[in-house]
């Protein structure tokens, strides 16, 4: 079946890393994940500045390995992401700010692709909150 | 292939933060598609159909943001008529046109959706 | 006609999601507790009382990881079901559609 | 002897730190109420009955902006005081400490 | 000059997010430097004393930092007696050494501090 | 009087802003700020890369001119931060990020500076939740 999950929970929420879990689960068991959405807090999960303490779970970082791994569609939603301070290079040069902490697989782009993903996956699941 | 219909349920009051303004958009971009998009508002949510004055927060006018949803194709709009007692706006008198529901047509709403996204 | 399965995640101590939550569920629909919602199955508290009295055709079901993370819960009621994440994966699919009370 | 000015800013229809900061206050404490947190003043609700029966020594204030934004809210009990931020500032002086219900 | 005696009020069960954590750091940075602090642990706060198994959530194990309190300086660790319970956890047996306090008891606490904290 | 002034939310909580506009209130009426402290969430209100939108308060820039204006101490929780990928350019440096998002007057330091505020100031105000 085709899964589709938002994430609306920062990385220090557990709700972040259920949704990573659930996500791993759901490969593992043959099934699509069509696309990750990030909305609200939940655009932190992108960062590459995020610096875990060592002996806890670097969500980040988590994310970005299995994205990578599955070749998966990362979507960050860019108005949440821009009010944020989440951008990638382009954001960073078109609003003139020295630095940026999105980069590639992770994409930015508008809640078309929330519905989208709504409409093409059999499940749209969403975490947030604790 | 017909599109499936979408429930959006909105929880938090119109100053508790951007999660009020956040599920609006989510509505306005679906309406943009011409997606069957319904709006419920519960609990807390019921308190975006009060009058604020926002300026005074130096908040954007959600008001706004919620009559354009008309124009965004979005009119199925519903209040819980149990959170808006509970709130002590049963007898309130709002411009927008919606629909109140008891408890039993609340959960109604829910089976007559396919997809339901809560903020 | 479409199901859902409703999930929850903050604690019922702290928070009001529980009681909105269980007025809106329809007799198929189910309820998945994880996180700290998993403080509703603690015994002899007025939240696993009103768990006790949901009609039976309402699925009861909580989050492997989340109940033994909380060592201190140790017995369930016995209608309620402990799923691991791949059965949570399979749950999604037993029903129509998905609302978690974020 | 310390007094304290306590400051809620949740809805106390979605959070129930109202009920447990209404109990740790002295009698010769305060409370501010902001954000969302003036919603307890709504007429006719269980939070605005519970503030009406706290006892007379307890100063109860309500953030001026917070309360003129939430125009629906037409009256306020007489016992309440309205604070614009400049006797908010006052008024963390008039108390030994202040105490946030974050 | 006499240390102002603080009071920290930690009202977040373990589990939730960082807050438990973040106010015990705020506990331990006191205690080194030999500051007057006592822990109040309110409403979900109390599920601090719990046993729990953090491995399966990958979280550190916050009752490592509760033991280390001692260490530090903070002996003052108070807990409501309400709190734990309306929590189920009426008889639980802390390894930890905690006052119960009455209601009358938590409101005497913050009278006796010249600082709150409340995480 | 010497005030200290604690803020644990981000800049999109209404507690955020209340806190910048108390903290107005108090240099009015003749009052000494001695210190900003920002932690949890709060570290997000030492963000340059923020871009709010054009008819919203821009509270990292709120803030920022408020510090430059009255040359205030504005002390942001270093572990608090890191966590949650607000680095200044020696944490970059130090951790190999490629950029960073804080840059001075803000400062990134311990806890310390929270108790040695509380211990020093007449009042501590914290600001914090919705």
């Amino acid at each position: 079946m085709k899964f589709a999950i938002a994430v609306f929970s920062s990385p220090d929420q557990p709700s972040n890393r259920r949704a990573l879990r659930f996500a791993e689960a759901l490969l593992a068991a043959g099934h699509t994940l069509e696309r990750l959405f990030f909305y609200q807090a939940g655009v932190h999960s992108a960062s590459a500045h995020v610096v875990s303490p060592q002996d806890e779970l670097d969500l980040p970082k988590a994310w970005l390995q299995l994205i990578q791994q599955h070749q998966l569609d990362a979507v960050v939603c860019i108005a949440a992401a821009l009010k944020r301070g989440q951008l990638n290079a382009e954001e960073a040069q078109r609003y003139a700010r020295s630095g940026h902490s999105i980069d590639a697989p992770w994409e930015l782009s508008g809640l078309g692709q929330l519905h989208e993903a709504a409409q093409s996956a059999d499940r749209l699941i969403c975490f947030a909150g604790p | 292939m017909m599109s499936k219909a979408i429930l959006l349920v909105s929880r938090h009051a119109p100053t508790d933060g951007s999660s009020a303004r956040e599920l609006l958009d989510i509505a306005l971009a679906g309406g943009a598609f011409d997606l069957p998009i319904s709006l419920l508002l519960l609990d807390d949510g019921v308190l975006q159909l009060a009058p604020h004055d926002f300026s005074l927060l130096q908040q954007k006018n959600l008001s706004a943001n919620l009559q354009a949803l008309a124009l965004f194709g979005v009119e199925q709009i519903y209040a819980a008529e149990r959170s808006l007692c509970e709130r002590g706006l049963n007898t309130l008198n709002s411009t927008l046109p919606v629909q109140r529901l008891d408890d039993a047509a609340v959960s109604q709403l829910y089976r007559q959706h396919d997809v339901v996204i809560t903020l | 006609m479409s199901t859902t399965l409703h999930i929850l995640s903050h604690s019922p101590f702290s928070d009001l999601r529980l009681s909105s939550c269980l007025r809106v569920l329809n007799a198929d629909d189910a309820l998945l507790l994880c996180g700290d919602a998993v403080l509703a199955l603690q015994a002899d508290t007025a939240h696993s009382a009103a768990l006790e009295l949901m009609p039976d055709s309402i699925g009861l079901f909580v989050l492997a990881e989340d109940l033994a993370a909380r060592s201190f819960i140790d017995t369930v009621p016995a209608r309620i079901r402990i799923v691991d994440y791949q059965a949570f994966v399979d749950l999604t699919l037993a029903f129509d559609k998905v609302n978690s009370w974020t």
